[in-house]
């Protein structure tokens, strides 16, 4: 192993440093530092001469690690590891010393201590340098295919979208045709078109599309492996077949709360869900003329708190459905907010305002009542604005509730090793950011798999659930930054304090040439230490953060005080 | 797959993710943004709802990520001028205003606005804070390059001053520098130009601009957070005093046949974020928030209303303010409202009610930005009603505009909050690199 | 019930269910009982039981991972909380091991007799249980020593794993109940109440006469680490010479290795040859995260370690 | 030998170690620089991608070496990059912190705080605060008590 031979290179940046810290002094400190054998000043280290300079010394004095004295690595690391490439060294070779942010802007009016804390940590700097080691950035390749779960309409969208860019797809539905929940819907919002019409040209050119291969009456059995490399065994009646995936989409979406025991939904004839009404009359048959839809049922309430999200706008829909077929309609919407946000659904509001339906605010207190012996006849209900309580005769009651997860989604997030909400549905890496990712890379979630949402909503989520599916695909392979974890397998004694630690479930227990040990699949390390600090042995380490160079920096600062260094 | 480029018009979070998907996809993208930094409105927020996280903390990485991807251009400071072509070669002329800053040189240091002598109102902070002609948007601002704006400098308008250029170790300054046309050829175009806050003074009833202590969303937004002018001490402006009451009133402009009739859609949770973030600053402040409904329907959204009512004591008030006053010795704005009481039976009954509180904040509506219209215009996009990009097939292509090439996300397309322009903008990607496949098929074929 | 105990393992013996035994033996000196291993049932009457089995002798198991078959051992309630948690650090698997629950009335501690009866320990020719207290024989005389006087600490609050699936038992296994007017955390509390310099000064003695032998160490059932972190070369943590600041350092980094991991077993209290109180040291960390994370070591079988642990709401003065 | 102190020979300055995780408390930093907030400079930065790699062990060594004060920073609870870390990093404080002060150091010596990326002012004012409890504490331990040797392999 070559002798070590660190470069240090020491930033004016004009006069933001210069300004304050003594720069030369620096220099010349750095020079007495152990194992450096170069140390210059520039007056931008970030410019074209700053940076050929490095290079150069690299080659001239023939520098094995170096040391940059200037502004925050956030933005500037990358500048300086090209820097460094471009002269043949590798990049986790080089280190950044934070004296601009953290020293002369914050130090202004104390040059002399702002040199000397400058000096110090060019110190702690070149201690850690010492102890830098070159790394190699994980790869490693992604089958290109991609299995979509699900055959509903984002499902279906998911599979279109990453089958056009020419990649296979494999997309398994449980039923026996493709469609999932709303074969059953009439009409969709907000163009009012009927569903058969929209959904069966989608369903014949996802069949007909030579990139996918559709799985009908089929479940997922089980899944193994990581990005770029799972193994998928899927069931179709008894016979298992098993598929090799780079990414998975999960599109399961969810089912309609069947109100059991709330407004005598199952003891009346008359009282129905959205998705009963709808399906009764797909077929025709007559409308009635008087119905009340009560809203927010099963929803909102403190054993089911989520908002169903859409299912103010199904009402609607289905309240101005029944007013155009006969204008002498009445229909009562009973709400407590009526959730129409956006353009669309506050237009379909108010257009059914227009047409006639009433809408009556009524109270979680005080929810309606239906009246009736062996059908429905009445709803009562206490009028918000009217301020007295109301009877509406009525031939039927329609009751509108939320979606609700599907009772298997455990199964198959165990599977996955993607976690649950506390709804039943599955939890994203992140509400605001990573909406349809989850912390464990390479799989996705679409539609009401993920939450309540509409049919533009969730084929725009299938979308960017695809978009996700494909990028590991097109790139034909995942790259990681070298600051993962890694185990020394003869030093390590199993006891899985890291295994209960890593939040992304990349540390396993193996059993390998040294006995049981654990091991980390670097595909899916994520660099944040959390198991390098959990292990009470030191045999899990992290590139780029090990023990021994946080150490050096500390033992680096304890010198400063307690050694005889100047 | 051999690499086509893309053209994506807006550098807030929207503009931000699709350049992002777009290039770990393979595409060149161009990204071209108005103002001097990327990070648009959502660098404006202090924090955000339902998880409460601090918006710089979560757009920062993504900001860095995007200006350092090997195939992303930034073009900020531009802006689009003229277009022509079709789906799979579109050609765009992009206009890169001058900075009068090299960025080659300029480090970012922050001198010249130290030593320029030009205040004008801060943008970044609407008005609430003064900037340099020099500067930076805002700290954390992407790329870190300095922009001198010719509008309020000194030696731009009056012939006089040059005092960045002394002071500039980097020699960065260059007042010779000249407005420059870009043109880029693409093979799609990707919209993402948000939004504008709606100015409520149109609505006299509620006294903006008028009565002190009635402010906006936004300047609320900038006055909670740490990094805002007031580094995140809430002083009302007309005494500096923290207030121990506030109003908000949602749906100001918005759900309002005289002004915007769609809902703004993020203004409900917008407003009970704010009355926590008041809660968490001053445990003893009451907030109330007037509203019509609260739509509150988004993934642990009701969970965080009641927490909101529950944890931090927030009062939810339906109902519409008529007006609002001004005492004129305290300052304090009164809000008159009609309220429903009930009588000992029961009954209840409507009457006028009025609350004298320290600060109003209008949670106005949110209109498509400014520009976005002439931008349209120039791509030939057909516009809806409230000036949103209209969507062709609404359920199946939801992000597909009326030309074909050409995709819209985020709130440019309809009203809508961060995690839906975040997935619509990852949408427009996963079109994008449809239509460019296809487009290379029949180039294959051909 | 030693008699039982022998009938038990020569059983186990004859039928080869067990490699070897791990049980105590008389040492050379009466006064006290050491480990051994019996692998033939001829030895089969060295193995004793009696009050001055208090060594917790959990650690020898790990060495039925070298064995085909397995080992059985002796538990009292208390040693099988180590059992339990070496089982949840995967360092044994259950089945390795056949283990023999003996019902406990409470251990003597050599240095608490020593006092209680003013002679030096070599002069004991015999102690036996007595319920309320022990029979010891000094030379001709043998004269009753009340338990409370002289029982090991940990017997004071003697709790273990009720559920523990034992493979025989020699008897009710149950935790030993004395009246003793002495809190769970007596120690701790009182150096707690003291002013933080004569806190520091009392630990600072305390560590200046550490010799740094890691007989502590060696002898703790949790100290299974292939390789201790203090014994690397790169990096070395600690500067070979017992200063004080690296004794200090060796003592407190032990201490958070411990946490959710010591079960109160005392052993390394016994083997320190310079005495220091390290009890106090690692009830102290008990105490914590029993307060802090509901948390105690060996008690379950399927809770997570507390420190790779966390909840939502747990305490946050951070702010 | 060169502590703060002798080098102006203005009384103790204590030496404070400080580790902030790159995605929150650094960038929480890096913006009190930008706001040229001026703090006293007694702290040295460290970074570490998340505040769960600090490792307690690192805390015990830096004081037991002779530091002063060991600060930790780390994202707001909820905020964090890798979604869980701060959560073991808060476990992690909370014990060691009574520890600490069992064996009679000074609670004030080792502390953790939640910086975010715009609390740049916080980022300052814990400098500050920090810094002045530890002045007044005076040195960790009398500098003679501590080997002058880079713990490391040589």
């Amino acid at each position: 192993m070559p002798k070590t031979r660190v470069g240090v290179f020491v930033c004016h940046c004009g006069n933001n440093i210069g300004g304050v810290v003594r720069v030369p002094d620096v220099v010349e400190y750095a020079r007495t530092l152990p194992n450096v054998t170069y140390a210059e000043d520039n007056l931008y280290t970030c410019s074209e001469e700053g940076l050929s300079s490095i290079k150069d010394q690299i080659a001239k004095e023939g520098l094995n690690r170096i040391v940059v004295a200037s502004c925050t690595p956030r933005t500037h690391e990358p500048l300086f590891k090209k820097a460094c490439e471009e002269a043949g060294l590798n990049k986790y070779l080089f280190e950044f010393v934070n004296i601009r942010e953290h020293c002369s802007w914050v130090h202004m009016h104390d040059p002399a201590m702002a040199t000397q804390k400058a000096k110090e940590l060019v110190r702690m700097g070149v201690a850690k340098a010492v102890h830098l080691e070159p790394q190699e950035e994980f790869e490693s390749d992604v089958f290109p295919a991609a299995l979509v779960i699900g055959g509903g309409v984002a499902g279906m969208s998911a599979a279109l979208a990453l089958a056009n860019q020419g990649i296979q797809v494999h997309l398994v539905e449980r039923e026996q045709e493709l469609g999932g929940l709303i074969r059953g819907v009439q009409t969709l919002f907000p163009t009012e078109q009927d569903t058969d019409e929209l959904l069966r040209p989608l369903a014949e050119r996802v069949k007909a599309h030579p990139q996918i291969s559709v799985f009908l009456g089929s479940e997922v059995e089980s899944v193994s492996g990581f990005i770029g490399d799972f193994d998928v065994s899927v069931r179709t009646d008894g016979e298992v077949e098993g598929l090799r995936v780079g990414t998975i989409v999960v599109a399961t979406g969810a089912e309609e709360l069947k109100p059991v025991g709330l407004y005598r939904y199952g003891e009346l004839p008359n009282v129905v869900t959205q998705l009963e009404f709808e399906e009764q009359f797909k077929s025709g048959g007559d409308v009635p003329r008087s119905v009340a839809i009560i809203n927010c049922v099963g929803a909102r309430i403190p054993q089911r708190t989520y908002c169903g999200r859409f299912c103010c706008a199904t009402a609607i829909k289905n309240a101005i459905w029944m007013m155009e077929r006969d204008p002498e309609a009445r229909v009562y919407v009973l709400h407590r907010d009526v959730m129409a946000y956006g353009v669309e659904i506050e237009e379909f509001y108010q257009r059914a305002m227009e047409l006639g339906v009433r809408f009556l605010r009524y109270d979680v207190e005080s929810p309606p009542e239906v009246l009736g012996e062996d059908r429905a006849k009445a709803v009562k209900v206490q009028h918000q604005l009217m301020g007295k309580e109301v009877t509406l005769p009525v031939d039927m009651v329609v009751l509108t509730t939320p979606l609700v997860a599907r009772d298997d989604n455990g199964k198959l997030s165990k599977m996955l090793k993607v976690p649950l909400g506390s709804e039943g549905f599955f939890l994203e890496a992140h509400l605001k950011l990573r909406p349809i990712e989850f912390s464990t890379d390479g799989v996705y979630v679409c539609g009401a798999a993920r939450y309540p949402s509409n049919i533009p909503e969730s084929v725009s989520q299938a979308y960017a659930a695809a978009a996700k599916a494909s990028i590991p695909i097109r790139e034909g392979l995942v790259r990681v930054e070298a600051i993962t974890a890694v185990c020394d397998e003869r030093t390590c004694s199993a006891c899985g304090n890291c295994v209960e630690a890593c939040p992304f479930g990349a540390v396993e227990l193996q059993q390998g040439r040294f006995g049981r040990t654990a091991y980390v699949n670097t595909a899916l390390c994520k660099g944040c230490g959390c198991c390098v600090a959990a292990c009470p042995s030191g045999a899990m380490q992290q590139r780029g953060f090990s023990d021994r160079q946080v150490l050096s920096m500390i033992g680096a600062l304890a010198e400063v005080m307690t050694g005889g260094v100047e | 797959m051999e690499t086509q480029s893309v053209l994506v018009i807006g550098g807030g979070i929207a503009g931000i993710q699709a350049s992002i998907d777009l290039a770990n996809m393979g595409f060149e993208v161009y990204l071209v943004e108005e103002t001097p930094s990327i990070g648009g409105r959502m660098a404006q927020l202090d924090k955000t709802f339902p998880t409460n996280d601090c918006a710089m903390c979560i757009l920062a990485p993504k900001m860095i990520e995007c200006a350092g991807h090997e195939r992303v251009h930034l073009l900020t400071y531009c802006d689009v001028v003229e277009l022509d072509g079709t789906a799979g070669d579109f050609r765009v002329t992009v206009r890169r205003k001058p900075r009068y800053v090299d960025v080659e040189k300029c480090t970012g240091c922050g001198d010249c606005a130290q030593k320029c002598p030009r205040r004008v109102p801060d943008e970044f902070n609407v008005g609430l804070a003064k900037r340099k002609a020099a500067y930076l948007p805002f700290p954390q601002a992407v790329p870190r390059k300095m922009t001198i704006d010719a509008q309020s400098c000194l030696y731009l308008t009056k012939g006089r001053c040059r005092v960045c250029e002394e002071t500039c170790q980097a020699g960065a300054i260059d007042f010779e520098q000249q407005e420059e046309l870009v043109e880029l050829e693409v093979g799609a175009i990707v919209l993402a130009t948000g939004f504008d806050p709606f100015d409520p003074g149109s609505l006299k009833e509620y006294g903006y601009g008028g009565i002190d202590n009635v402010i906006t969303g936004l300047e609320y937004e900038r006055l909670i957070c740490a990094s805002g002018p007031t580094g995140g001490h809430l002083k009302r402006p007309s005494d500096g005093q923290v207030p121990r009451v506030i109003a908000f009133i949602q749906c100001v402009g918005s759900r309002d046949v005289n002004y915007q009739p769609y809902c703004s859609s993020v203004c409900c949770m917008h407003a009970t974020k704010e009355a926590i973030l008041a809660n968490e600053h001053y445990p003893e402040l009451k907030s109330f928030i007037f509203y019509t409904d609260m739509r509150a329907v988004g993934k642990q959204f009701q969970e965080y209303i009641i927490r909101a009512r529950e944890e931090y004591g927030v009062g939810y008030i339906r109902s519409r303010p008529g007006k609002i006053t001004e005492n004129e010795e305290t300052g304090n704005p009164v809000v008159w409202y009609d309220e429903t009481i009930y009588s000992d039976a029961g009954d209840p009954e409507r009457r006028v009610a009025s609350m004298e509180v320290d600060l109003v904040v209008l949670c106005q509506a949110l209109v498509p930005h400014s520009v976005h219209a002439e931008t349209a215009e120039k791509l030939g996009l057909i516009l809806d009603g409230s000036g949103f990009v209209s969507i062709g097939d609404r359920l199946f292509r939801p992000v597909d505009t009326s030309v074909p090439g050409i995709f819209a996300c985020g709130f440019c397309q309809g009203p809508q909050d961060i995690p839906d322009s975040v997935i619509q903008a990852s949408a427009a990607a996963a079109r994008v690199a449809e239509i460019l496949a296809k487009k290379s098929k029949e180039l294959e074929h051909a | 019930m030693q008699d039982k105990l022998q009938e038990v393992v020569r059983k186990l013996l004859a039928e080869g269910a067990v490699e070897y035994f791990i049980g105590y033996c008389q040492s050379s000196q009466p006064h006290r009982a050491v480990p051994c291993f019996v692998s033939d049932e001829s030895e089969v009457e060295k193995l004793v039981w009696g009050p001055l089995c208090g060594q917790n002798l959990s650690k020898y198991v790990l060495r039925a991972n070298e064995l085909e078959g397995k080992v059985g051992i002796l538990l009292k309630g208390c040693d099988t909380r180590a059992i339990v948690e070496l089982i949840k650090q995967h360092q044994i698997e259950r089945d390795k091991i056949v283990a023999i629950g003996v019902p406990c009335q409470g251990q003597v501690d050599g240095r608490k007799l020593e006092k209680a009866l003013g002679v030096s320990l070599e002069q004991v020719t015999n102690v036996e249980d007595a319920g309320d207290g022990f029979l010891v024989t000094v030379g001709e005389e043998t004269k009753k020593v009340p338990k409370e006087e002289v029982l090991l600490d940990k017997c004071f609050r003697c709790k273990h794993p009720y559920a523990f699936p034992y493979d025989v038992t020699l008897g009710e296994v149950v935790p030993f109940t004395i009246e003793a007017d002495v809190g769970e955390y007596a120690a701790v509390e009182e150096l707690e109440a003291l002013p933080i310099e004569e806190r520091r000064a009392f630990w600072r003695k305390q560590f200046e006469r550490c010799i740094r032998c890691n007989a502590c160490r060696e002898a703790c059932y949790a100290c299974y680490c292939k390789e201790c972190l203090f014994d690397r070369k790169m990096p070395r943590w600690l500067a070979a010479p017992p200063l004080l600041s690296e004794n200090e350092m060796y003592h407190l980094i032990r201490a958070v290795h411990l946490a959710g991991r010591c079960i109160d077993c005392g052993e390394c209290q016994r083997v320190c040859p310079v005495n220091i109180p390290l009890g106090s040291l690692y009830r102290k960390i008990q105490k914590d995260v029993a307060e802090l994370f509901d948390y105690e070591a060996g008690m379950e079988m399927d809770t997570v370690p507390p420190l790779v642990n966390f909840e939502l709401d747990d305490q946050d003065p951070f702010l | 030998m060169v502590s703060s102190s002798d080098s102006l020979g203005n009384g103790f300055e204590p030496k404070i170690l400080v580790f902030a995780c790159n995605w929150c408390s650094y960038a929480g930093a890096d913006l009190a620089g930008v706001s040229r907030l001026q703090m006293p400079p007694n702290c040295r930065v460290v970074r570490v991608m998340c505040s769960a790699r600090v490792r307690p062990e690192f805390v015990i060594t830096a004081l037991s070496k002779g530091l002063d004060g060991v600060l930790v920073l780390g994202c707001h609870p909820g905020d964090c990059h890798y979604s869980e870390g701060n959560y073991f990093t808060r476990r992690r404080g909370l014990l060691l912190r009574k520890l600490l002060e069992y064996v009679g150091i000074e609670p004030e010596r080792f502390q953790v705080r939640w910086v975010s990326a715009s609390e740049g002012a916080k980022f300052a004012e814990t400098v500050e605060r920090v810094t002045e409890q530890i002045r007044a504490l005076g040195p960790n331990r009398p500098r003679s008590e501590v080997l002058p040797t880079e713990p490391g392999d040589k």
